[in-house]
Formats: structure tokens, sequence, C-alpha cells
């Protein structure tokens, strides 16, 4: 393969798994901290679309972002009180999310834009533009290393490199500070933080937020800097695909950044079937490279390679009175 | 905390929740700048005011009622199968592969083998993942769900190859055989001068699924399998001791979820479309999750809730086409009975059972 | 009254269902007769849709979109009063109407206009969902790429095979790119909503983009070099203007009557070229007369031009 | 001394869990620098009381005063800052952290934690030493055994600097040997002038090691005595309201064949772990074998490997036919035809099922016989007439086959387990923790129907962790220490003090 056509589907791999990165990240805190979220979607969805609609409405991106944030740090809120507050099944209510965001923001969009389910176009400071990083012209000619720099590593929206910055925090804070220590032990024993002193109901709730702040991110990704503007169903399956990236990493942040690359890259290699035949000598199947990220997934669940042990408290509300 | 009554818990706190759901969709409506009561004259009017719009209504319950059996069977193992919507898929590839590869004489022969071919193909759609719950301890909600996407990439696969006829323009089998068309229930109630149900898709099939309701009931409330089910839903540790393999109770109960999803597909594809086309199911995998929580797992409140669901179909369908509120507005409800009947019944319950020991102080039995 | 049912993309598509809407809104506006209308949200719809309208009395029913057919061929025999009109697809019945256009020639006159636009030497086309009426617009397109030079490169892809790949912008925008890659400066979008990211990604980096449908030039202005014109609002209007007296019948809409063409406004003034110009209107006499043939790709599911 | 004030006084607590009274106005003064025991039996309230003061209840009454000074505990945090430290009876640690890890947790100093792990290091260490506390601080506490995790618990504790310790049931799980290491750990503290709360359900503890020594018996607080000055059966009869008896008369009948024969059973564990090594016993018509030991020595394991549910090695004859050892589930259902009957040491995650009704769970297991049947559907009447007749012989109260099982007291509930595999009347019953939380009445009642049973010439295999209950019981007693038989004795010929040091792993005979 020479190395621009590998460039540009790895810079394609880059954008197709921002979204994936940082919803990624996001199911990872609430899931340390023991509260299972396949409403990822929707979050994501939701975001999407109020960081569409404000960045059209102020003209602003940033203000847009806010409003994804904020929007999805809602049905955080909804997720929060269902399954910490009132001990709900916590599966049933991402599921409820999932349908809430989906139905909600074409209602909204509808009622607001009246253009089927989408926003208006965005134009210019609507969206988040490429940054260039310095000296990216300069070195651009430069073997190799410039081409990369130039191509690769340059030329991405700023919600992109947030993304990709959040892996090595995110590792920080799991592991080598306080609040990663209790998010971690939350997750594992919820009656060993208790004990020690420490709220499990806010450190829960905690998690939860900032699981909806980066929900938030990735959808005013999609909306603002991917697409300039948001469609119905916009997400389409990369909260599930997070998801399933989030098992494959096994609940580990640098895992995760590798998971949602070999997704993106995946994802990237499904809109370039030539390449792929051109190299591989033969015509590769779409559906079945759409497939691929979920067969994955199912043969990690099945301990075929690894075994993925989630965190153990997961899943179950903390109930200390019966 | 105290136990609620048996009726208020099986009748109260639903009520309470689809209530709650019902105020806020009706808050949703509002914001649009859309008047809620004639939004619900126009439901109720479109979707019960004829026998066209029962028609309807009934052909949306059927599928419900279908997927809400399937949700539920797995509720009483204590399963959670996300997967009605692939598995529901699956049984219409059963029933377009037995309906166009195989001349039939009569639709009722036919029928018979399509709910075969459903089962089998739905039933197999969830022994996988069975599977590896019970053997490699896969968590079945993500399996299921990833399975749903699976299914419909390979049914996308099929309906753009193999199953395609030549020159057509749509992902799409051919159009079934004249002799696999299910009577509907404008060709069975309909009399020569007065045509009922004309052109609604309800057909023979809703009897099939009321006769599943009552079938599932006896299953679990009077086989001895059903009280296997049920006692592994409870206490897997305790139907280890009893005699009762987990993994023969997993496999068989998702496979039973999965065989009642796919049999939906004789409603939707045999006897409406009459051909199977992509994305047939149209999220009643889904909404079998809402249906079996309403009606909390039993088939006599499933085939209520699927009919109120089968109401909100048709019902949203008539909003979507009279006045400019989105269809989407039915997924909006569906996803709040989901959540208060689902994820919040506690923030119903709660305060019911401070309410009822305010009535009843006497403890339970103090032997 | 009329009715006009929208496909799944939606009225404000800015494309085909868009110019459906167009259609009804003159009609509209110049006679001020009501008319009424659904977009659809999921396949299972149509039929309903159908039957409603049918039931409360609407005639004609214009139906844009050929997923249509197999619902049509169910209802048009229960309700023989009724007229029906529907787009993209025939549909054989005695009260049915169907239109369709000869896309490929429509498709012709922006691949040439393409090829002369290209510096490299490199055109592109991004379908919808791959069905062989998409593959008839890639097919006129490379066509009339080629007419201009015999070794001009057209790279085609779709975005996917089911409704979804009409609505799916991310995936149209990375196809661009990519198309991009391979050299192509000139990228023609058939593809619904999808087009939109097509046509936005161009315009992001700089190269230029052909709309489809209704006339997408003030999109991008200056950055979209022409759109390829499918005139549904007119296939609307006339039906509507001929109200319930609407002909059933076969009607074939092409370059002769005005079916289609390509968009020339103060948009895209400035990249069209008068020798672009000469050399389509040329095309297009050629093409009315008969004298030049552009293949139809679902003649027989073949293409002269290009492999798909 | 002068009247210092006391480190902790309660007044007046209650506290009700739905319609359980846990505790009942109960009022308690404990000196500083001593050891106050808290006896009673199980489901007392003892754990209630002492998770109110360490904030992990609320209480729904009363007032708590730490060091004369009246003390609001909404939470465990407050109780950390008033210098408590409790060690729960079920350990509060994060099985996947490592010691280290477990101690800072929720006392860390900074944001960062590299500095609060060092420091904790630093301090453990000396700790440790001070305390022959030894605890490998890097080791994952899922890799360690329960004496060691307790002593991490204590550790937690003593570094939040805890001036009041709180001991919950610490003995249940440890060996003799490992529970005196603790109590000589514990007389430390209290020489530093640590106030020291030890709850137990165990008289000679308290006699051991406790100053004062406060009873509860069904949520009430029924005396409080300085342990000096009282008896144990005095205490006895404190804890379960009347005098005890705890001798069962038996006859004497001659014992006939083997019935069972165990050969070298050994069962693994899903990590692999061998649980039970090897071992080796049998047991005839007409006796009782006794199985004692402290918890967690492989008990479980056996039961469940001879109840089929536990894929075993070895071998086992069962009236001269050799078992399936597989552990496949339906070995359960072959057992049961074979007359094998088994009430399981856990009633409530294993013997019932406590969403069922009465009836449903008297059939439990034996769902499948022929009689609760008709066609291919259950007979619903057979079962729930079935279910009456034996709730009324076992005098289960209520006697009503439709409530479900979690609306029984643990006694009762005891009694339709009992009632289901005793009217079977099997030729081999395995019986385990047949008493555990079940009131003396009903133990009284429960011993007679296992003589009963055994006085008919049926096997029993008793398996206990109360060394009474054995030695009341038992024809032949097996001790079982790590996973194997120690060896065998009669009751005539032993005595506690033998069995306790089997019970440790400390023996000459060799089994
Ligand atoms: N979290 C809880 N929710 C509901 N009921 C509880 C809870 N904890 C204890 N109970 C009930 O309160 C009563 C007292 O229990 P507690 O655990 O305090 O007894 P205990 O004296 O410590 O017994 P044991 O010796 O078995 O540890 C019992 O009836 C028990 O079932
Ligand atoms: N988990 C529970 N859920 C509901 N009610 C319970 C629960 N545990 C106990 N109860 C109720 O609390 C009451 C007291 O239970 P507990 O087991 O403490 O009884 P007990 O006094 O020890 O009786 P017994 O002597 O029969 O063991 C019972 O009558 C029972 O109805
Ligand atoms: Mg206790
Ligand atoms: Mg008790």
């Amino acid at each position: 393969m020479d190395l621009l056509t590998l460039l540009l589907i790895l810079d394609s791999t880059i954008r197709l798994a921002t979204p994936l990165l940082l919803a990624c990240l996001a199911g990872l805190y609430s899931e340390r901290a023991g509260i299972f979220d396949i409403g990822l979607e929707g979050k994501m969805l939701a975001a999407a679309f109020f960081s569409g609609a404000v960045a059209y409405t102020t003209g602003s991106a940033w203000l847009g972002l806010l409003a994804g944030i904020g929007a999805s740090l809602v049905l955080s809120a909804v997720h929060g009180i269902a399954s910490i507050t009132f001990r709900g099944n916590q599966l049933i209510s991402g599921v409820a999310i999932n349908f809430l965001a989906a139905g909600l923001t074409v209602v909204i969009a509808q009622s607001w834009f009246k253009q089927g389910g989408r926003t208006p176009q965005l134009v210019g400071d609507a969206r988040f533009e490429p940054i260039t990083l310095p000296f990216a012209d300069a070195v651009k000619d430069i073997p190799v290393f410039g081409v990369v720099y130039n191509e690769l590593i340059s030329g991405h929206t700023s919600i992109v490199y947030i993304a990709l910055l959040l892996v090595p925090l995110t590792w920080i804070l799991l592991y080598r500070t306080r609040f990663g220590l209790r998010l971690r032990a939350v997750g594992e024993n919820p009656a060993s933080v208790d004990t020690a002193g420490i709220s499990v109901v806010r450190l829960r709730y905690i998690a939860v937020l900032i699981c909806g702040v980066l929900c938030g991110l990735a959808g005013a990704y999609l909306a603002t800097a991917l697409q300039a503007g948001f469609v119905k169903d916009m997400s389409a399956g990369r909260g599930f695909i997070a998801l399933a990236a989030l098992i494959f990493a096994k609940w580990r942040p640098w895992q995760a950044l590798f998971a949602c690359l070999l997704f993106g890259f995946l994802q990237a290699m499904a809109l370039r079937p030539d390449v792929l035949e051109q190299y591989l000598g033969f015509k590769v199947n779409a559906q079945l490279l759409d497939a691929l990220p979920y067969i994955l997934t199912v043969v990690i669940l099945a301990g075929f390679v690894g075994k993925a042990i989630p965190p153990k408290a997961g899943g179950e509300p903390y109930v200390k009175e019966r | 905390m105290n136990e609620l009554p048996r009726w208020a818990e099986i009748i109260l706190v639903p009520l309470i929740s689809l209530l709650l759901a019902a105020v806020l969709s009706a808050l949703v409506i509002l914001a649009i700048g859309e008047n809620p009561i004639s939004a619900l004259q126009l439901m109720v009017q479109g979707a019960l005011g004829s026998t066209y719009g029962w028609g309807y209504t009934l052909y949306y319950a059927t599928n419900f009622i279908f997927t809400g059996l399937a949700v539920a069977i797995a509720f009483h193992a204590r399963l959670f199968n996300i997967g009605g919507e692939g598995q529901a898929t699956l049984g219409g590839l059963g029933v377009a592969l037995v309906c166009v590869y195989i001349p039939w004489p009569h639709w009722s022969l036919a029928l018979i083998g399509a709910m075969v071919g459903a089962a089998v193909l739905g039933a197999a759609w969830a022994a996988i993942p069975a599977f590896l719950q019970a053997r490699r301890g896969s968590h079945i909600v993500i399996t299921t769900i990833m399975f749903n996407f699976i299914a419909a990439a390979l049914l996308n696969y099929l309906l753009i190859g193999l199953l395609k006829p030549k020159g057509s323009m749509e992902p799409a089998t051919a159009k079934f055989a004249e002799s696999t068309h299910l009577p509907s229930f404008q060709d069975m109630f309909s009399t020569a001068d007065n045509v009922l149900f004309r052109g609604a898709p309800a057909n023979v099939t809703f009897f099939v699924a009321t006769l599943a309701c009552i079938l599932v009931w006896l299953l679990i409330w009077h086989t001895r399998l059903g009280y296997e089910i049920r006692s592994f839903g409870h206490s897997d540790s305790a139907a280890k001791y009893a005699g009762i393999s987990p993994t023969k109770i997993i496999m068989i109960t998702m496979m039973i979820s999965g065989a009642l999803a796919g049999l939906m597909a004789i409603n939707n594809v045999m006897g409406e479309a009459e051909r199977l086309i992509l994305g047939s199911v149209e999220g009643a995998g889904f909404i079998g999750i809402a249906v079996a929580l309403m009606g909390r797992s039993h088939p006599f409140g499933i085939f209520i809730a699927a009919i109120l669901f089968g109401f909100l179909y048709q019902g949203g369908a008539e909003l979507a086409l009279w006045t400019s509120i989105p269809r989407e507005l039915i997924v909006v409800i569906q996803a709040l009975v989901i959540l208060f009947t689902g994820a919040l019944d506690n923030m119903v319950r709660m305060p019911l059972q401070k309410l009822f020991s305010l009535f009843k102080r006497t403890p339970v039995s103090e032997v | 009254a009329p009715a006009v049912i929208y496909d799944l993309g939606g009225k404000f598509d800015k494309s085909f269902n868009e110019s459906a809407y167009n259609g009804a809104t003159r009609w509209a506006e110049e006679t001020g007769g009501k008319f009424a209308e659904v977009e659809l949200q999921s396949d299972a719809q149509r039929e309903q849709a159908l039957r409603r309208f049918a039931e409360s009395g609407a005639n004609p029913i214009v139906m844009a979109g050929f997923a249509f057919a197999s619902a049509l061929g169910e209802v048009s025999a229960d309700y023989p009063d009724t007229k029906f009109v529907i787009i993209d697809m025939v549909v054989d019945q005695p009260n049915v109407r169907s239109i369709v256009f000869n896309e490929h020639e429509g498709s012709y006159l922006v691949g040439m206009m393409a090829a002369m636009a290209s510096k490299t030497n490199t055109v592109s086309f991004v379908g919808g969902m791959d069905i062989p009426l998409i593959r008839k617009f890639g097919c006129g397109y490379a066509q009339g790429a080629r007419a201009i030079s015999a070794d001009v490169t057209v790279i085609a892809n779709m975005t996917g095979t089911t409704g979804a790949a009409w609505n799916d912008p991310v995936k149209g925008s990375e196809l661009t790119i990519a198309q991009i890659s391979q050299g192509s400066d000139v990228v023609f979008a058939a593809a619904g909503g999808t087009g939109l990211g097509v046509l936005q990604t161009a315009a992001d980096k700089g190269i230029l983009s052909i709309g489809v449908d209704a006339n997408q030039n003030y999109l991008h202005p200056g950055k979209v070099l022409t759109s390829m014109l499918k005139r549904v609002d007119n296939a609307v209007y006339d039906s509507f203007m001929n109200g319930e007296n609407v002909e059933p019948g076969i009607n074939a809409m092409g370059l002769e009557n005005g079916g289609v063409g390509f968009a020339l406004d103060e948009h895209n003034e400035a990249l069209v070229s008068d020798e672009m110009k000469a050399k389509v209107e040329e095309a297009i006499a050629m093409i009315a007369s008969g004298e030049l043939k552009v293949h139809d790709y679902t003649s027989d599911e073949t293409c002269p031009a290009i492999q798909f | 001394m002068t009247t210092a004030a006391p480190a902790i006084e309660l007044v007046g607590i209650s506290k009700a869990f739905g319609s359980v009274q846990a505790n009942k106005d109960i009022s308690i003064r404990v000196m500083p620098g001593t050891i106050h025991g808290i006896i009673g039996e199980n489901g007392a309230g003892k754990s209630t009381l002492m998770s109110i003061l360490y904030g992990f209840y609320k209480a729904d009454a009363g007032e708590v005063f730490i060091g004369g000074k009246k003390t609001a505990i909404p939470d465990s945090q407050a109780a950390i800052d008033a210098g408590i430290g409790m060690v729960f009876q079920h350990f509060k640690l994060v099985d996947n952290f490592t010691v280290l890890e477990n101690v800072v947790l929720g006392a860390e100093e900074g944001f960062m934690l590299g500095t609060s792990i060092s420091k904790a290091r630093r301090v453990l260490k000396s700790l440790s030493e001070d305390y022959g506390l030894n605890v490998e601080p890097d080791a994952k506490i899922e890799d360690i055994g329960v004496g060691m995790q307790q002593r991490v618990e204590i550790l937690k504790a003593l570094y939040r600097q805890a001036d009041i310790l709180i001991l919950d049931e610490p003995t249940g799980t440890l060996t003799p040997a490992e529970a005196d290491q603790l109590f000589r750990i514990l007389d430390r503290l209290k020489n530093e002038g640590k106030t020291i709360i030890l709850i137990t359900h165990k008289l000679r503890e308290i006699m051991d090691v406790t100053d004062t020594v406060s009873v509860m018996r069904a949520g009430e607080m029924t005396a409080t005595v300085k342990t000096a000055e009282v008896t144990p059966a005095e205490l006895a009869e404190l804890m379960v309201g009347r005098k005890v008896r705890l001798t069962v008369a038996k006859k004497d009948i001659s014992v006939g064949e083997k019935i069972l024969e165990v050969k070298d059973l050994s069962v693994k564990d899903i990590n692999g772990v061998e649980r039970l090594k090897g071992a080796s016993f049998d047991v005839r018509a007409g006796e009782i074998l006794g199985i004692a030991g402290v918890a967690g020595n492989g008990q479980s394991e056996l039961l469940e490997a001879l109840g089929g549910y536990q894929k075993a090695t070895g071998s086992v004859t069962y009236k001269g036919a050799a078992m399936d050892l597989s552990g496949l589930v339906s070995n359960g259902q072959d057992r049961r035809s074979n007359g094998i009957a088994h009430v399981p040491e856990d009633r409530q995650s294993e013997g019932l099922i406590m969403e069922f009704m009465a009836w449903e769970n008297a059939v439990f297991g034996y769902h499948l016989d022929p009689e609760f049947r008709k066609g291919w559907l259950t007979d619903n009447a057979a079962m729930k007439t079935d279910a009456a007749g034996k709730m009324e012989r076992f005098d289960v109260r209520p006697p009503d086959p439709l409530l479900k099982a979690k609306s029984f007291s643990g006694g009762n509930q005891q009694k339709i387990v009992l009632a289901r595999e005793f009217e079977r009347s099997p030729d081999l019953l395995l019986i385990g923790q047949p008493t555990r939380g079940v009131d003396i009445g009903a133990i009284e009642f429960i011993h007679q129907s296992i003589v009963e049973l055994r006085d008919q010439g049926k096997a029993i295999l008793l398996v206990s962790v109360e060394l009474d209950e054995i030695l009341a019981l038992s024809d032949r007693i097996a001790v079982m220490f790590d996973g194997r038989i120690m060896g065998e004795r009669r009751p005539s010929e032993t005595d506690e003090s033998e069995l306790g040091l089997m019970m440790a792993g400390m023996t000459k005979d060799v089994a």
C-alpha cells in the first residue's frame, strides 16, 4: 500500500474513531463505577441534535458543544436517577434513553426547523474547523515524518485532539488519583467505599455525569465537526460499537483507544472497497465489514480471545436495606 | 420494605407509570405547539374508530404480542433478551425461505410451514447468545445487541444477493405465491354488502398470537419446564440444588424466546407484506420490552399491553398523516413507558408502599 | 384534492423530495388550491398512507419514489376511481400514471461538464443506495465524461445497500475524501441526504461538486459546478394540474420534454465556461433528436463506460 | 480510676427493616480501655446495632455519645472522624485491589495517589511490626486467605487511628489458632487504651476475652453484666430466654450395612483451586456421621458433590453402586429418585425459592415426580394438598401453603425444607447446618427429627460448624480441615478441645 493511501485511510480512521473513542471513554467512567450504560447511543444522538441546533441558531460551534453536553447530561441524570436513586434496572433505563433520544430529537427537530427531522446545514463558525498544527506546512515535504505529520496528525478538529488527550488523562485519573481509586472501588464493591466513609451515591452520580459530558462531546463532534448539521439517527449505532469497544478493551483506557482505532479502521476500510480489493485480491463483502466489530465483540465476549471481566458490582444497584 | 398488595402491584403500579408517561407525552405535544387533547381524539378515532383502524391496531398488536411474550419468557428466567429485533428478522428469513421455495397447496399448510421456518430460525438466532451465556458467561444483553446488528447485516447481504429477484430495485424477495396468502380480517369478517377491515393488514395471525398467549401461560405456570424456568429465574443457586440444569434452562428459554420473536414474521412478512423486505421488524423487537414490562411478564398483561401499543402505533401513524406531529412521537411515548414501568418503577412503588402502610399497620405474620 | 407522499428522506431533503414539494407548492400558489401531504417515516407506512389518502377521497395521489411500486400494486386495484401517480417506477395498472425520467441523459450532460472542469482528468460519482436506478445516473455520468475525454478516470462509489444509504452524510463525506485522494476534483452526488455530506466535503476540500434532482447550486455558491435537474417538481405540478384527469400509462420525461437538464444560475455562472455551455447545448440537441443515444443502465443492467 | 466518660454510649436506638424490628430501644455504655462483648443468637440484631454505630445504617430513633459528647453519625465518615473503626462480619474489601490500596481507600491525602500510597506503606509497616499483624502490602485481596483479609480490615481501622474498634463475629471463619492470635492482638490494643466491641455468639470467647458483656435477644438488649460476675450457663439463658438443654435422646440401635462409601473425593473450584482434597469416609445405615470443621474447609463442596451439583473426582459408592460425579446437574434428580435427600446449608439461596409460595417450595427438587403430573401439565392441586399435609405434620407456622417462602421466619422456612426432604423417607440424608439461624424451640424439633430418622435405620451425613450440635447428634465425628478429613472420633472418646485442635489442622492422628 503506498504511503499516501495508507495515510488517507488512517486519517479517515482517526475521524471515524473519534466519536467511538469519546463514547467508549464515557462508558468506561460509568461502568467502572458500576453503572452499566447501554444508553451511550441515545446520549450521543441527543447531543448531536442539540449541538447542531444551537450551533445553527447561534452561529457558534462552541455554544453548540455546550448545548450538546447539556442535553447529554440531562439524559445522564435520568439514567442516574433511575439506576442510582431509584435502584432501577440499568439496562432497561439505557434502552429507554436510547428510544427517548431517537424520538425526541426528531420530534423537536421537526417542530423547530421543519426540515423533516434535520437541522439546516451549518456554515462557518457554527462548525468546528480543522486545526493546522504548527509547522505542518513547513515540514510537509520531509519524507515520511513530514508527510505523516501534515496529513495524519495535523488537520483535525479540536474535538479529535481533545478525545486523544482524554486517553492518557483518563488513565492517570483512574490509576493515579484518589478519585480513580474510589471510582474503581465503587464499581467492584460499593460497600467498601461506603464503609470507608465515601458516599457511593455521589461517586456514582459523578461518574454518570462525566459519562454524560463525554457523550455530549461525541455527539457534538458528529453534528458540528464530522458533519455540518444533524440528521435523524445520525449516531447510526456508534454508541453500540463504542460499547463493543469498551468490552473489547476490557474497561481500560489505552486498550479503549486501540479498540476504537481498530473499529474506526474497519469503518474506514469499508469505505474503500477499491483499496481492499486491490490489496487482498478479492472483493470483501461490505456487509461483513459492517458486521465485523459486532462479530469481534461476540468472539471476545465468548472468551476465545482473553476474558472480558466486567466490574464486579456492575449492573447491580447498591442496596443496603432490603 | 413492605410489600404492596397483589392488585396494587399488578394494576396500580403499571397504571400510574403509564399515566406519568402519558402526562409527559402530553407535555411534549404541547411543547411542539399542538393540542394533546385533540391529538388523543385523533388517535382514538384513527385507531379504534373504525374496523379499518382496529385492523391496523390489531395488526400491530399481533407483532407486539409475539415480541412481548418473547421478552417476558426470558424475564421469567431472569434473562434480558434485547435480541427480539434480530430474532424476528431471522424469523422473517425463515418465512421467506419457506414461502418462496416451497409450493404450498393451501394457506393453512403454508402457515404451518412458515411458523416452523420462523420459529426455527428465530430460535437458532437466540441459541448462540444463549449458549455463550450458559457456557462462556458472556453477558446476554450485549451479545443479543450485537446479534441484532449481525442479523441486519446478514439479511442485507441476502436481500441484495441471493434472495433478490433479478431486475428488482429494492432489497426484497419476490412476492410470495398466491397460495401462501393468509386470510385477512377483511376476508374473514366481511359480508358481500358490508366490507369490514377494508385493506387493513390484520390477519389470522392474530389468533395464532392469542393462542400463543394461552400456551405461554400454560407453559409458565402449569408445566414442569415452566416451573424450572421460574425457579432458575428466581435463584440459580437453588435451581442447581434442585437438579435443574442452568445450561438447559438458559438454552431452552432463549430458544423459546427467539422462536416467539421469530413467529412475529408470520404476521408482518407473510400476513402483511407478503414478501421479505429489509427492516421489516421496525423496532417491534424493542417494543416487546415495553410490552413485557407493562404486562408484568404475564401473558394476559402482555395481550392488553400489546393492544395498547398497537393503538399507539396506529394512532401515531394517523397523527403523522393528519397533523404535523411526527410519527417519532410514539417512539417517545414508548421510551417513557419503558422508563417508568421498567427503570423508574421504584419511584412509583415507594410512595405507594408508604401510602399503603399508613392504612395497614399490621406487619406480616409474626409467629 | 390532490395529495403527495414523500419518500423517506423527507420533504426538505434539498433534493428529490424537496423537488416534489416545490412542484406541489407551485401548484398551490398558482391555483390557490390545497393539497394533502405526508412524509413517510418507515417502509411499512407506504400502503397505509396510500389507503388513508384514497379513503379520504384525495385524487390524484402522487407518490415520489420507486419504493412505492409494490404498495401501489396492492392498493390501486382497491380504489379504481382514484388516480395514482408514481414517480421513478412503472406500475402497470389502469388507474396509475407512471412517470419515469431519463436520468441517464441528464447525467450525461453533467458528466461532460465534469470532465471539462476537471484539471486532474479524474471525476467521481457518489451514489446513494446501490440500485439499478442509481447506477443509471452513474452510467450516464461516466458516458458523458468519456465523451469529452476518452482517458478520463471515473470513480464511482455507492453509499450502501439499504434505505439508510440515502441519509448517511458522514459516509458520503468520507467517500468524497477517498475519491479526492484518488485524484478526483469533480464529484457528482446522486444520493439524497447523503449528497449533502458530499457537497459539504467537496466545498470544504476545495473541489467542485454536482448536485442532483433539485437545483443545489445555492448550497455552496461558487463551489457547486452545476446540478443535474430531474424535474420531479414539474411531474408533480403537471399531475396536480390535470387533477382527476391525469392520464394513466407510462410517461417518460427526458431531455426533449424538459424532464431532465442541468442548472445554471447566479451561483455557478463563473464556473461554467462558454465552451462548456456550447458543448452541452450541442449534446442536448443531438440527444433530443435521437442522433446521440445515451445507454440506459436499467435497460440491460450493463454499462459501457464504467464498472460498478 | 476516675469516673471517665464512657467511650461509647448508645441511648434508645431503634431500627426496623420493613416489618422486622431489628433493634428495639437499645441503650448501652462501654468504658474506654475495655473489651465489651455483645452476644446473641442469629438475627438478634447485633450487627444492625453496630452498623448503626458505624454509620452504615441510619437508626430510626436514638442518640449516640462518643467520649461523653453527643455525636451525630449520619454516615461512616462521621464514625471514622469520631475514631470508630469496624471490621464487618462480611469484609468490605475490594477483591482486585492490593492491601495498600484497600487501606488508603477513603483515607487518601491529596488528589494524587502516589504520596498516600508511599505514606501508607510506611505506616502499615510499622503497624504490622507493632502488632504482629504481618501482611504483604502489595498482595491482592483475592489472593490472600480470610485470616489475612481480616488483618487487613484491622489495619484499615488502625490506619485511620481508630480508638474504638468493633469486630463483628471475627472468629466465624478463623481456626482456633488464628482466633487465639486475634485475641492476643485485641489484648494489646486494649492495653494501649483502645476500646473494643466484640460481637460473637460463642460463649467461650466472651468468657475468655471480654471485660463486660451485653446480651441481645430478638432486637432487645436483655442484660449488660461484668463478665467476671456471670457464668456461661447464665449467659446462655439470657441469650435464648429460657434454660437450654442441648442433649438429645437417642435409642441405641445397631448400625447396618454401608450406605455411602466415599473414597478420595476431590473438588476444584472455578479458579482451579482444590477445595476438597481426597476425603474418604463411609456412612452406615442407622448412624449419624457428623462432619465438624470451621466454615470454608471444604464441607460445602463435599455436600455439593454428594448432592450431585458439583463436579468431583474420586469415587463414591451408594448402596454398592458407583455414583456419577460429573457434576451434571441432572445428577441431582437421579440422587433424589434413588432415595438421597439433601437439606442444604443455605436454605435462602439453595433450599428454597423465596419468591415461590410454600406449596411450590414443598415440591422443589421433586417437581418431576409423576404424582404431581397430569399429562403434559403439572397437577398444582395435588401439590397444594401435599404441601398442606407436610406443613401440618412439621408444624410450620402459619400452615398456609399460599404464603411466599420469604414471609416465613427463618425457623419455619427451615421446617419447610425439612418436611420436603424428610417425608420422602430417604435412605441417605445429607444435611448441612440444620439449625443455622433457627431459634431454640425449632432447634429441638429439628434435632429430634434427625434422630428419629436415624432411629428408623437411615444413614445421615450431618455437616455443622456448631461443635455442640455435632457432639450432641453424631454417632461418629469426622473433622475436616483444609479440604481433608483430619480424623474420626466417637463422641464418647473425645472432647471439644481435641476436636478444636483437629479443626485447626493439628493432630498426630493420620487419617
Ligand atoms: N439490610 C437488611 N435489610 C433487611 N433486614 C435486615 C437487614 N440486615 C438485617 N436484617 C434483619 O434484621 C434482623 C437482625 O439482623 P442482624 O444482622 O443485626 O442480626 P445479628 O444479630 O447480627 O445476627 P447474626 O448472628 O446472624 O449475624 C434479622 O431479622 C435480619 O433478617
Ligand atoms: N427478607 C425478608 N423479607 C421479608 N420479611 C422477612 C425477611 N426476613 C424476615 N422476614 C420477616 O421477619 C420476621 C422475623 O424473621 P426472623 O427470621 O428474624 O424470625 P425469628 O424470630 O428468628 O423466627 P424463627 O425463630 O422462626 O427463626 C418473619 O416473620 C418474617 O416474616
Ligand atoms: Mg451479624
Ligand atoms: Mg431466626
